[in-house]
């Protein structure tokens, strides 16, 4: 449970027996051939993995001689990384007896993935949402309530969406026997944090395999770090291999001056959610509200092992704001028709900095967690700023 | 632990009393009138105090403090006057207090200046809320040393052996949560039958936080266990109840301790 | 061009030429060793092929003894079958030097996957699209406009959306050189329902493996039959193997005896959009606007080698109300979590009810033609109006 | 061919006079107005009507036409009166028609009905706007056997290797559409040129369908070709024109005939 001085289990005493539980119960899976065959063939057969490494040529070629590549997640059942979790902790949650899943999400997106993958293996699902979130984000709660997910709505105008997984670990404190809890962060108490980074690394794995066969030599491999969940999963296979670079970004918001999310590149270590990991907290460690525009980069803090590799340098975090991240998904819109979600538009921002700067025969692979039609009205509005603010003045 | 905490409970096991313990959220909905509660408290018959430092994130506390928690961050109490809190205490009331936060506001302030700061309010001891036994040993070392006390949490959810465990590593008293915020998962009976079990390994005083809000419910826990720790009814008592707040507390908390000391 | 006495090209002579320039195209580029390499290299590394069979076990369970499973197009780039038309497209108009691509879409699928795969070979893209179905698909429209694709509105308040295939057609009848265009439909004149047949048959080969390697032995194959594209790629490599019945579904809109989009059920050969093949008329040969809550089967007409099929009785051919689809959507919604577009609903609707006369050891394989996210408001309203229709009497 | 139809052919060669062929939409808006209007079209100097079937999807025809044919749809105009149109008007001219539709509508009437519909009006052939010359042999030697014709189309993208294939199998005369309901695709000199080229091997009457709607533009296409086909602007002309609509036909028809003679 612990990454250098990071992690552990920072919970009220009701919450340390079950979570005590689902780690025991996590060793015995993964020692388990049978389960892992189990989940090996959600993921083949249901997930459509593995999913592709996509060159870019016409991107590559306009920014310099390198080449750039995407790991594809928003090709995965769902439209993101997030199907592999939800498909992992189904089965735990079958394994370990229970009858739900519990878990938040902040887009709908995690939570949809829970339902989907709860409804195909017989458990009920709850998701707390944030009265905001739901409200800016119709499409994932639509898909929820047709899934026949139960949202518990929480309001919270005051504390932001970080209140979501408060209060769905605080129900999962008095609910242990009957729920299996998910969290969508990363930045969760041990277990957690290493289960999700194991049932997630199948996408680095995968990359690997499909990073020799193309015949392409990364220098860098960059991906979106919210509480880095995707980003853990992508780079742990290539984490011992000192000869790549690795790259979280993180939302820089409006600016790393204003508000952001950049809990590595500005913040502090401290507890929040059960991990001791890097956090946004102000100087009297009161947890500071995070802002992006990507909704899932929008967290205050971040895994443990990211707060382990980033004192380590093995992953260099940076930061990127909102609009850098805009424009590259229009970019790579314009470029080469894929659309993708916001949060890697971070990752593929900071790649198309670094493309000029490498040479003929060097690659990029940047890491996208997700597809971008829940972005679709947010790129409108954000096209039309752009415009008023060229045509003289923000009207 | 030092004198004025170890005085109560062993005056609580000699008396066969059972120990009252009452929260209150620091600066809601303002230090000074922090003050006046905690007065009352101890004057109406509070044997100990739990004094809430707010934090933004109360996750384990219901909807009641953490509005109160909300209430009070915006007055931006500093440390200084939380040690200006509790000396101004002290110079009328002994009652111990306990002071109440979540791990993170401990480890943003320093541990070692965290403690002087406690030590200089002439506090008794720390609560942490999200730090389980297992993680607070260096945290209970450090009090230790400073003669403070760090009370550990038990819950429906801890089993027997790790009760034991908890129990031998405990410095002072154990504070039983039956809630975590939720409702109750226990019937009284099960709550009754857990306490015994509990009691025949450990003789350390154990306070129930469950959700008591009367002294019917107040006298129905303390019953079972050593001392109640009542907290949200409380807290909900201040909550924008007008001028009448300090004579309603005191016969709130006068009627509460009246419940206990029935039997 | 033929496939019995139907298909060939009915077309304005203005027309003629440039298709037999596309046909003559299609020829050397099916024999050209690095044409179909760059095909495959796109469906492989673009588009995320091949996409899944999936297995249905608690649905299957549910219904009987046999087994469902289903070929998941939904899990493609764009969440749709038709981004491997675009692919083909795409390369055919870069093959013969045009510079734009243009073509119809009633939902914005097509049109977004055509915009996705113009904007990735450098192409230009014009897609006519009906006023009415802008307004009804405005995720398709967005998507389009997000990736700079050219919306040419189409307004034909009376003759319903079979208009935007003839302007697209029409239009590219004055602008040969220039453009590529790309039929939505199979329905379309020579060489287009061969040359997207072929293209599309990728879909079929991949499911035969794959139901080989999973050691499934289909009774019946079941896909959704609009001008029948996806059903054409999808039973192509099947019709010679005389053991499997293949089954294409039609919309049944409310009812047979109404409007309904059952162009081989109940309707009678005819020429429409240039090919000779099962068509929606009256008795004078007026073609009637097809009714069918899915879009994508609201068609007037299917792609000749379907007519063909329906003579033979290879393929059987059935229709599906639109009650029906919904409800098999939201059954496969609840009990496998996974959601797929009204016109797959169609052909798994028909799945559902084959399912309970099956033996164990029998299985069913259902074509999935795509995902069904712009489905969920209708999805919605359908259960707001069930649910109205229940409490006594439709409101 | 029937001799009705030869005659005209003969004559224009014979006098050098470029071919007046013009358009009406059956039943727009009404039958009986549609005979009025093909016989202001005979009288005013037309050598051919185009007598359009309304087809419910006139793709490759542009907005006018598809406007009028949904207007004369809503008539529900069934075969019998369309050849008693064609009777009618028999009674009173001899100028020759040509029955245009879309090729749904004669395989839905099926060819031999189709055919004995077009005998039973006096009609002189048909014009099938969706059936290239490669599609339409059978049609075509149906209709012969009638003495009836099927003029073939030709158009910017038919190169000069088809143009002599389809000449070969023409019966009649060719209709060049210069457009496909779109904008014309060629300037003047190209037009020129690429008649030249034809005229060289074949000597087929050629009809030049090219958004011609006026005199001048009449006079312009038949400069290079052996006629004009008028459609667009003779149906734009009688699409809501009120009670003065027999006049205003009559008098474009007239400045339309004088601008191809004016050479």
């Amino acid at each position: 449970g612990r990454y250098g001085r990071f992690g552990g289990r920072f919970v009220a005493e009701a919450l340390w027996g079950p979570l005590q539980e689902v780690a025991d119960a996590y060793e015995l899976a993964v020692a388990d051939p049978q389960f892992l065959k189990q989940f090996d063939e959600l993921l083949d057969r249901r997930l459509g993995r593995p999913t592709p490494l996509t060159p870019l040529p016409r991107l590559s070629e306009k920014l310099g001689r390198a080449r750039l590549w995407l790991k594809r997640e928003d090709l995965c059942q769902g439209g993101n990384f997030t199907a592999n979790l939800a498909a992992a902790y189904a089965l735990m949650a079958v394994r370990m007896g229970r009858k739900a899943l519990v878990g938040e999400s902040a887009t709908g997106e995690f939570g949809a993935a829970l339902g989907a993958m709860g409804n195909a293996l017989g458990l009920k699902t709850l998701i707390f949402m944030g009265r905001e979130d739901q409200d800016s984000e119709p499409m994932g709660v639509r898909r929820m309530k047709e899934l026949g997910v139960k949202i518990e709505t929480v309001d919270a105008p005051i504390r932001g969406r970080k209140i979501a997984q408060s209060e769905a670990l605080r129900f999962w404190g008095t609910h242990p026997d009957d729920y299996f809890y998910c969290p969508s962060s990363l930045a969760a108490p041990d277990p957690y944090p290493r289960m999700s980074a194991f049932f997630l690394s199948t996408i680095g794995v995968e990359a690997r395999v499909q990073i020799e066969r193309a015949d392409c030599t990364p220098e860098y491999l960059v991906a979106p770090v919210g509480s880095g969940g995707f980003a853990a999963g992508f780079f742990a296979e290539f984490a011992p291999n000192e000869t790549i670079q690795l790259v979280g970004v993180q939302g820089a918001g409006e600016g790393l001056s204003g508000r952001h999310a950049a809990s590595v590149v500005n913040g502090r270590p401290g507890v929040f959610q059960g991990t001791y990991s890097f956090l946004l907290q102000d100087e009297d460690g009161q947890i500071l509200a995070p802002a992006s525009a990507a909704a899932g980069l929008s967290v205050a803090n971040v895994g443990p092992q990211h707060a382990q590799w980033a004192e380590q340098g093995r992953v260099h975090y940076v930061a990127v704001e909102d609009r850098e991240a805009y424009k590259a998904v229009q970019m790579l819109l314009k470029e080469e028709g894929l659309l993708v979600s916001l949060e890697s538009g971070h990752a593929l921002a900071y790649a198309l900095k670094l493309l000029p700067t490498l040479d003929e025969g060097q690659d990029i692979v940047v890491g996208i967690s997700g597809a971008g039609e829940r972005d679709l009205a947010r790129l409108e509005a954000f096209r039309a700023a752009e415009k008023a603010a060229e045509s003289g003045g923000r009207a | 632990m030092n004198s004025r905490l170890s005085r109560v409970i062993e005056q609580a096991k000699i008396t066969q009393r059972p120990i009252f313990m009452a929260a209150l959220v620091a600066a809601d909905p303002y230090l000074d009138a922090t003050l006046d509660y905690m007065k009352v408290l101890a004057d109406e018959g509070a044997d100990l105090i739990e004094l809430i430092l707010p934090f933004s994130d109360p996750t384990y506390h219901g909807a009641v403090i953490q509005r109160a928690s909300a209430r009070a961050l915006r007055e931006e109490v500093g440390w200084d006057e939380i040690v200006t809190l509790g000396q101004r205490f002290r110079e009328t009331h002994q009652t111990p207090v306990i002071l109440s936060t979540y791990y993170n506001r401990v480890l943003s302030r320093g541990v070692t200046p965290f403690i002087a700061s406690l030590c200089a309010a002439d506090f008794d001891g720390a609560l942490v809320t999200d730090l389980p036994f297992d993680e607070s040993e260096k945290l209970r070392a450090a009090l230790s040393e400073a003669n403070l006390v760090l009370p550990p949490f038990i819950a429906p959810t801890t089993s027997l052996e790790r009760f034991k465990h908890i129990a031998q590593g405990c410095d002072s008293f154990l504070v039983w949560t039956g809630h975590t915020g939720g409702d109750p998962t226990m019937t009284a009976q099960q709550f009754e039958q857990r306490m015994r079990e509990f009691k025949a390994v450990s003789s350390r005083p154990i306070l129930g936080s469950m959700k008591v809000a009367d002294a019917e419910r107040a006298r129905m826990v303390s019953r079972h266990c050593d001392g109640v720790l009542v907290g949200s009814a409380m807290v909900w008592l201040i909550e924008g109840r007008g001028s009448q707040t300090t004579d309603t507390l005191a016969a709130f908390v006068r009627d509460l301790r009246a419940g206990m000391d029935a039997e």
